[in-house]
């Protein structure tokens, strides 16, 4: 089964070559095609033998499947277009695909956090940027630049690229390797593989809450009261203030070192070779 | 059943994290405008993310999703700080050309 | 106060006091000399306290000990404890900083705040080097005194100083590396050993310097002649002996006062230290997996680095001589004495290693003073070059007065301390039959006159002779302008204590030489009773020898036979009474 | 008699150093610094005296403190007592206190008044603890402390270069010997365990077949003593040492220090009869440097290094004496020699003074009527260094060259001893000639003479510092000095210890001798000689032998003396036109046989090429194999450096890349 894992990186790695930017003739839409057949194929080739035994399995399936398929798709595309704004766009994709594959792992929260911070915060500064490098670099220029059209060394990048999916692959499909075994952890198949079809039950049972949180985390079990059920928020609201308060602080404590970084950097006056000397007596 | 391929296990979300991470990765290496470079390692975020939101879900704890809190944090200072330093180095070569800065050459 | 807690605030005072300087107002440094004063003294009165509360009848063990546990996975603790050997150098490091201090106080003016709070920092790493008892933590303190001392060269040297801390940085850094590389591999060996091994920590991760002797007892010659050098790597460039010892002239020239008196007063102790703390106990004894335990590569080594020490003190005695700046020529001197020190070390007897540690202290006391003393002259001069300055003794007689006592100790007159040391390591060298001999000391015997020759030459161009004030660099005499003024209050108190050390450990230095006999009869005894064993075993081979040389004698005789009289054939003995049950 | 006060006999000198050493620094104390001195080494005699009969036979042990002791080495703080240690304290003391008090009158007015007296009152301390030390250390901490004192006080005219040359010399020439003597210590620890004195000795009396080793350790000491005794070849410190102060080269170049390898010998003679070789080697060095030296100062004109090279041939006397195992002898001649010589020194310090540092022998002469009384001083202090009959230095002399005879010609006589009593004869001679060369050219004939140059002492010192004389100018004050200082005769204060000395330097031989005190003395102490006289005493052409080398011994020296009368009385240019005629020999002898100039060359400019060229080398080669070893990273380094290509994609691509290559590796190899 790892040589079907081997094959699919070739071939991909050979697609997504075909669509890498590059002067001249660019057979995108080819490469496009190879890479969705590559993927398309793997992904049969592992469900073949795959048992559905419940419809909410399949949906679940299907929806990872589907979110999956886009969050690829949108990423080739960040990579491969030549208009840095369409990368941009583009990214948001990733950043909503994804968020519905957090959605299928019941982390709801994530799912939103993803949107609003990534798809709404983050990227549009990245989108700003790009307009401001756009408009002061050279806007009267027809089409975009050089740089934006030509990728370096598409194929040194596209094969070490591919080795560490390989590599990644291997470690991930395969039950000897870095993953602990499942069976390992003491849980059982069922428990593995119940409810609604996701690798984990929805709403955490109690005994298992209990017995996972004393032992892992150190949440006493009385706190987790088996009558009350926790929403995913609220878990990971708990486990981010129980858990992880220095983690916390220190995040606060970046974010605030990174405004102020960033304070800093907006105003230093930078030498333009074009300025008069009269402008650099800032603090360049 | 052993074979975590034989069911959609783990193993299917680290395989889209991965082909995330790595197509990150390539656009990294091989795109020159810096702004997009910045982009993919966005992605490679966004590659580990999924990744850690499903050992979050495999490992029956919600550590993995706290650590994409952290992670965002992380993006959202970096992408603060890093498209700060695009603009100002932009504003010295008038490109976003990554080949245009090799002074760390040895 | 409990002992070990003392020992802690010792080692906090002078870190938190340091870091505590820069919280002083800005702009105003001169506040900042009293600050760093008091903590000084405060660490000698807790070092006195310490020694106070010492059990002075069990020298030997590491007494107030304390442990930490930092990384426990691989046995990292935060280990104090002190037997005397430590003691006496703790109290030499917090005897000398008070007065380094108080001799900086003029000679530094600007960015006093980082020089003093440096000299802290570094007095805090010197003394947790030589009470640690966990040789990872020892080894963080023995490298962490080099970025104090990195600054102080780099910062507040003169003209050649960057180079001079680099090379003094990267010089014994790099000796240290090896040093920490023979460490891992002893701590790694423990953990390949049986558990059952006889010993508390065999077969797990531990630095504990115990547990190490313990386990390096286990490995064969060969594997220990591969730690002993690890270990020499970076202690004989940290004494420094001969010919790793050129970082060291350069050092001193171009350290500030302090920086020097500490260099060579407790610093290059920290080499000596570590080879009596960890290469002395740990190679002493090996084991052969045939013949059993044998003498460890320790024994096998000895005689040679004796050599190079001899080499050392001679060679650089020599070089002494020809030296045109003072101190330069004290910092040579500095190698040479330091090979006296070696020597004793490696005589592995009670009397040689005594008279080493001995030794470490008094070079501490006399050569320490002896850079205040140059330092002071610096400060009047700018200049250290002998040929520009001569009879001092007219316009400077206290400053000549304590220059020609230090320069006497140094010289090792008996009365004064450099004597006792001197006379012990080369009494140590000639009676260590079975390691080195009396050829050992007669040769380095040679280097007391050289001692002599050098220091005398010194003394007869600055301080006798016709009196020569140096002019400056503008062509003025400083004696013109203003007075060459003799030393002020402050610094003759700086030089009073040492000279009065110099003359306490001079006449009355028994009870620190008997302090000294229970610890270093445990560190060597593993190689002491290696050497006498072997001596035995020499004695039995040369008997053996003998018998054969009669025996071959015997057959080239002609085969006579010669019948002994048997005192049995000629008078049977008495029939034995039988024996009687006696009921 | 409570023997606990002998313990404070080095440590009153040793207070007094730090009283007067707290003179130094105030100037209104600096007076107080003599009488002090003067009283801890004349307190040190009186004990000394008061022991005078009551030390127990074989000698006593007075604890005082520890010292050394580690690993059973142990050396402390206590003394020794034995008769021989007693007579040593007489000398000590005794010449101390006469040249303290000289001292007191002829040091006035010098800026280092109270530094003179430390360092007088701390070489007492370290004399007297190495005449009365109980162990081998504490010997050896007076041997080295008296060798310091010699040095800070030949150097104490600072300004002077040539006394800081000398002192310096003095030193390290020193050091040799004690080289040997620290090796010969460590031996008799290695072979007996023990470095003290009295447990040593009984060890080696307890010596049936004598190893290698112990018949080493005579030789090692032997080094010590020579270094310190000025003989040869150490012996060229002492005539430079003449640089000091006089009174400092009575006491210490002169009386006491120098003697101390003759004291060492004797005390430590068990040890040393465990040699066959070592005393008749011992006797040979000193027969020869009592030759050597004495024909060196026949031909030379400076007076103190006149009786310089004459001390060091008498120390060359003693040294026959003992090694002819006279030990009574030996301390005889140290005895009366102590009274004599500081006699001669102190009455050579009078004319130096009064003649404003004047020494040289040509250009002075007549002084005899300006200076009566020191005239006829130094004549006493002459006849007993010439050895005129019913002298003191007759006596002793006689003693020692009797015994040497004694050996050459006894029972079993040996020709070596036979030949060192003929140079003992002959040296004999030498000495009554160059002895009263020097009295007839300084007190008789024409009174003409010029003053010194360099104004010595009091008067250089007096007018550079104090007194008001500053502001003078220098001219102004040097003709000043002229016009006051005119030879003139010593007050009768300072004159009053050297007349004490004349009395010792005439009666004491024929006392200690006809007394019997002596030998007594010596005989039951450790130098006694055990085995016994011979039976027969040798004859010498047919009289006791005794009888007959007093009588030639008597001729020789008043034949001498003659001689001497001619050449340097009664006709001047007759020793003149002799020494024209033998220029080349007496070109050689006044430069002393070229020795330093030898040595210079031979030893200490070889020495100081070494040290140039290690320097060399220890910046061109070690330091240079250093920085070779420092470019190894950087050369490394500059391959290393193509990798680093600036362009920030090219790191991603190295990180991905070892990513992949750690992440398989994991997978094929850990699996």
């Amino acid at each position: 089964m790892t040589y079907a894992l081997y094959i699919a990186s070739v071939v991909g790695a050979a697609a997504l070559l075909l669509m890498m930017p590059r002067p001249g003739y660019n057979p995108r839409f080819l490469g496009g095609l190879l890479g969705a057949a590559t993927l398309g194929g793997l992904w049969l080739y592992l469900s073949r033998e795959m048992p559905y035994e419940t419809g909410l399995a399949r949906s679940a399936m299907a929806c990872y499947y589907i979110f999956s398929a886009i969050a690829i798709g949108s990423a080739v595309r960040v990579i491969t277009h030549t208009r840095p704004v369409y990368s941009a766009l583009w990214f948001v994709m990733v950043v909503l695909a994804s968020s519905g594959l957090f959605l299928t792992l019941n982390a709801e929260f994530m799912a939103f956090a993803m949107v609003i911070i990534y798809g709404g915060a983050i990227l549009v500064t990245y989108v700003f940027v790009i307009m401001l490098a756009a408009q002061a670099g050279d806007a009267d220029a027809a089409d975009s630049p050089e740089y934006d059209r030509v990728a370096r060394e598409p194929l040194m990048a596209v094969a070490v690229g591919f080795l560490l999916l390989a590599a990644l692959l291997s470690v991930a499909f395969n039950p000897n390797a870095i993953v602990p075994n499942p069976a390992a952890r003491g849980l059982t198949d069922e428990q593995i593989i119940s409810g609604d079809g996701a690798i984990l039950p929805n709403r955490l049972d109690a005994a298992l809450a209990g017995k996972l949180a004393g032992s892992a985390n150190g949440i006493s079990t009385e706190e987790l009261a088996p009558t009350r059920q926790l929403h995913n928020v609220e878990r990971v609201g708990l486990d981010l203030f129980r858990n992880h308060p220095l983690g916390l602080e220190l995040a606060g404590v970046i974010l605030l070192v990174s405004l102020v970084g960033a304070v800093v950097i907006a105003r230093k006056r930078v030498d333009e070779p074009g300025d008069p000397p009269a402008s650099t007596t800032g603090n360049a | 059943m052993t074979d975590p391929l034989h069911s959609l296990t783990l193993a299917h979300y680290l395989f889209t994290g991965a082909v995330l991470f790595v197509l990150g990765v390539i656009g990294f290496i091989s795109r020159r405008n810096l702004i997009i470079m910045f982009l993919c390692t966005e992605m490679m975020f966004q590659g580990v993310a999924v990744t850690l939101v499903a050992f979050s879900r495999y490992h029956q704890n919600d550590t993995g999703q706290t650590f994409v809190i952290f992670l965002l944090t992380i993006a959202a200072a970096e992408a603060a700080l890093a498209l700060g330093l695009v603009v100002l180095l932009f504003r010295r070569r008038r490109t976003l050309d990554a080949q245009a800065w090799g002074e760390m050459k040895g | 106060m409990n002992p070990t807690t003392i020992m802690l605030v010792m080692i906090l005072v002078p870190l938190l006091g340091g870091l505590g300087l820069m919280f002083l107002p800005r702009g105003n440094d001169s506040a900042v000399r009293p600050f760093a004063l008091a903590y000084t003294l405060l660490t000698f009165a807790l070092s006195l306290g310490l020694a106070f509360q010492f059990d002075w009848t069990r020298t030997q063990d590491l007494q107030f000990g304390f442990f930490h546990n930092w990384v426990p996975a691989f046995g990292l603790k935060f280990g104090f404890g002190i037997d005397a050997i430590s003691l006496w150098l703790v109290l030499l490091t917090t005897f000398l900083m008070p007065l380094v201090v108080l001799g900086s106080f003029t000679a530094v003016k600007e960015r006093a705040r980082e020089f003093f709070l440096w000299l802290l920092v570094l007095e805090a790493a010197m003394l947790g080097t030589f009470v640690a008892t966990d040789i990872f933590f020892f080894y963080i303190c023995f490298e962490f005194t080099l970025v104090p001392l990195y600054f102080l060269i780099g910062i507040f040297g003169s003209t050649d100083r960057l180079r001079a801390a680099r090379v003094f940085f990267l010089y014994t850094f790099t000796g240290s590396m090896l040093t920490f590389a023979g460490v891992l591999y002893v701590a790694w060996f423990n953990t390949t050993l049986d558990a059952a091994t006889p010993f508390t920590g065999a077969g797990v991760w531990s630095f504990n310097i115990v547990t190490l002797y313990h386990a390096a007892a286990y490995m064969t010659v060969a594997q220990q002649s591969w730690v002993l050098l690890a270990l020499l790597a970076g202690f004989a460039v940290k004494v420094p002996i001969f010919p790793f010892h050129t970082w060291l002239p350069l050092a001193h020239t171009e350290a500030p006062t302090a920086g020097s008196v500490i260099l060579a007063g407790v610093l290059l102790k920290l080499g000596t230290y570590g080879l009596l703390r960890f290469a002395i106990p740990m190679t002493g004894v090996a084991l052969d997996p045939v013949i059993g335990p044998v003498p460890g590569a320790l024994v096998h080594f000895a005689p040679w680095i004796a050599g190079l020490a001899i080499i050392g003190i001679l060679y650089t005695a020599l070089i002494c001589w020809v030296q045109k700046d003072i101190k330069k020529l004290i910092a040579y001197s500095s190698v040479s004495h330091l090979g006296f020190c070696v020597l004793g070390l490696f005589a592995i007897n009670t009397i040689g290693v005594g008279g080493a540690v001995a030794y470490m202290v008094n070079h501490g006391l006399s050569t320490g003073a002896l850079f205040l003393c140059v330092g002071m002259i610096y400060e009047r001069f700018h200049t250290r070059e002998m040929a520009r300055m001569g009879g001092l003794a007219s316009v400077m007689p206290i400053w000549s007065t304590f220059m020609i006592f230090f320069c006497l100790a140094s010289v090792g007159l008996p009365g004064l301390n450099g004597f006792v040391g001197e006379f012990l390591t080369l009494l140590g060298a000639f009676t260590a039959g079975n390691v080195l001999g009396p050829w050992y000391a007669a040769v380095a015997g040679v280097g007391m006159i050289f001692g002599a020759i050098y220091i005398l030459y010194m003394a007869g161009r600055v301080v006798w002779g016709p009196t020569k004030i140096p002019t400056d660099d503008h062509g003025d005499a400083h004696g013109h302008g203003h007075e060459v003024k003799d030393l002020s209050a402050r610094e003759i108190g700086v030089l009073a204590p040492l000279a009065i050390g110099c003359l306490v450990l001079g006449l009355y230095p028994t009870p620190f030489l008997r302090s000294l006999e229970a610890p270093i009869e445990r560190l060597t005894e593993p190689a002491r009773l290696m050497i006498a064993a072997r001596a035995s075993n020499q004695a039995r081979d040369a008997h053996l020898t003998d018998i054969m040389a009669e025996e071959r004698a015997l057959n080239e005789d002609g085969m006579t036979i010669i019948v002994p009289e048997l005192p049995g054939l000629a008078a049977p003995p008495a029939v034995a009474p039988p024996a009687e049950p006696e009921r | 008699m409570n023997l606990d006060l002998i313990k404070f006999i080095p440590w009153l000198p040793a207070l007094a150093a730090v009283l007067c050493g707290l003179c130094c620094t105030k100037k209104a104390l600096r007076c107080l610094a003599a009488p002090i001195c003067i009283l801890s080494i004349a307190s040190g005699f009186v004990i000394a005296f008061l022991h005078r009969g009551g030390v127990p036979p074989g000698g006593a042990v007075v604890p005082f403190f520890e010292w050394i002791n580690i690993g059973g080495f142990s050396a402390n703080f206590s003394y020794f007592i034995d008769p021989l240690t007693l007579i040593m304290l007489f000398v000590v003391c005794g010449i101390g206190t006469l040249v303290a008090w000289y001292a007191a009158f002829y040091m006035k007015g010098d800026k280092g008044y109270a530094r003179f007296f430390t360092f007088v009152s701390l070489f007492i301390f370290a004399m007297t603890n190495l005449v009365m030390a109980d162990n081998l250390v504490l010997l050896y901490l007076g041997w080295e402390g008296v060798g310091l004192c010699s040095y800070l006080l030949i150097g104490y005219y600072y300004n002077k270069p040539s006394a800081v040359a000398a002192a310096k010399k003095a030193f390290i020439v020193n050091r040799i010997g004690d080289l040997g003597f620290a090796l010969g210590i460590f031996l008799v620890y290695q072979t007996f365990g023990t470095v003290s004195l009295r447990e040593a000795i009984i060890a080696a009396e307890h010596v049936s077949e004598p190893s290698t080793a112990v018949t080493l350790i005579p030789f090692l000491l032997m080094l010590g003593a020579f270094g310190k005794s000025a003989q040869l070849p150490l012996y060229v410190w002492l005539p430079d040492a003449m640089e000091g102060p006089t009174p400092v080269s009575a006491l210490i170049h002169a009386a006491t220090m120098v003697t101390a390898g003759v004291y060492m010998i004797a005390r430590l003679l068990p040890i040393f009869v465990l040699s066959p070789y070592a005393l008749p080697v011992v006797a040979v060095v000193g027969g020869l440097t009592a030759v050597f030296a004495a024909t060196i100062a026949l031909c030379q004109y400076d007076i103190k290094r006149i009786y310089a090279y004459s001390t060091i041939s008498q120390l060359g006397y003693m040294f026959l004496g003992v090694g002819a195992l006279s030990t009574v002898g030996g301390v005889f001649h140290l005895f009366t020699h102590a009274f004599f010589k500081a006699l001669l020194f102190l009455t050579a310090g009078s004319v130096m003074h009064a003649l404003a540092g004047q020494l040289d022998l040509r250009k002075m002469s007549g002084l005899r009527t300006k200076m009566p009384v020191t005239c006829w001083l130094m004549f006493v202090g002459c006849l007993a260094l010439a050895g005129f009959p019913l002298t003191a230095g007759f006596f002793s002399k006689d003693m020692i060259l009797a015994a040497v005879m004694e050996k050459g010609l006894g029972e079993h006589g040996q020709p070596l001893f036979l030949a060192l009593g003929i140079l003992g004869l002959f040296t004999a001679f030498l000495t009554a000639f160059y002895t009263f060369r020097l009295w007839f050219r300084v007190f008789m004939g024409p009174e003409q003479y010029e003053m010194g140059e360099e104004h010595h002492g009091a008067e250089e010192h007096g007018h550079d510092h104090g007194h008001g004389e500053d502001a003078k100018p220098q001219a102004a004050s040097d003709i000043k000095v002229e016009h006051h200082h005119d030879a003139h005769e010593m007050p009768l204060l300072m004159n009053l210890p050297l007349i004490v000395l004349a009395a010792g330097a005439i009666a004491a031989g024929y006392w200690a001798e006809h007394s019997g005190w002596i030998e007594s003395m010596v005989e039951s102490s450790t130098a006694a000689v055990h085995g016994g006289e011979s039976a027969h005493a040798a004859e010498l052409f047919g009289y006791h032998l005794h009888t007959a080398m007093m009588v030639i011994s008597s001729a020789i020296s008043i034949l001498g003396i003659a001689l001497a009368a001619y050449f340097h009385w009664l006709n001047r240019p007759a020793a003149d036109a002799a020494a024209r005629q033998y220029k080349s020999i007496v070109t050689l002898l006044n430069n002393k046989y070229y020795v330093d100039e030898i040595n210079d060359a031979a030893i200490v400019t070889p020495l100081r090429t070494k040290g140039e060229i290690f320097f060399a080398i220890d910046r061109l080669i070690i330091d240079a194999l250093v920085t070779l070893v420092g470019l190894v990273p950087r050369a490394l380094g500059i391959g290393a450096r193509r990798l680093q290509t600036g362009a920030l994609q090219g790191y991603g691509l190295g990180m991905a890349c070892g990513a992949a290559v750690l992440l398989l590796l994991v997978l094929f190899v850990a699996n």
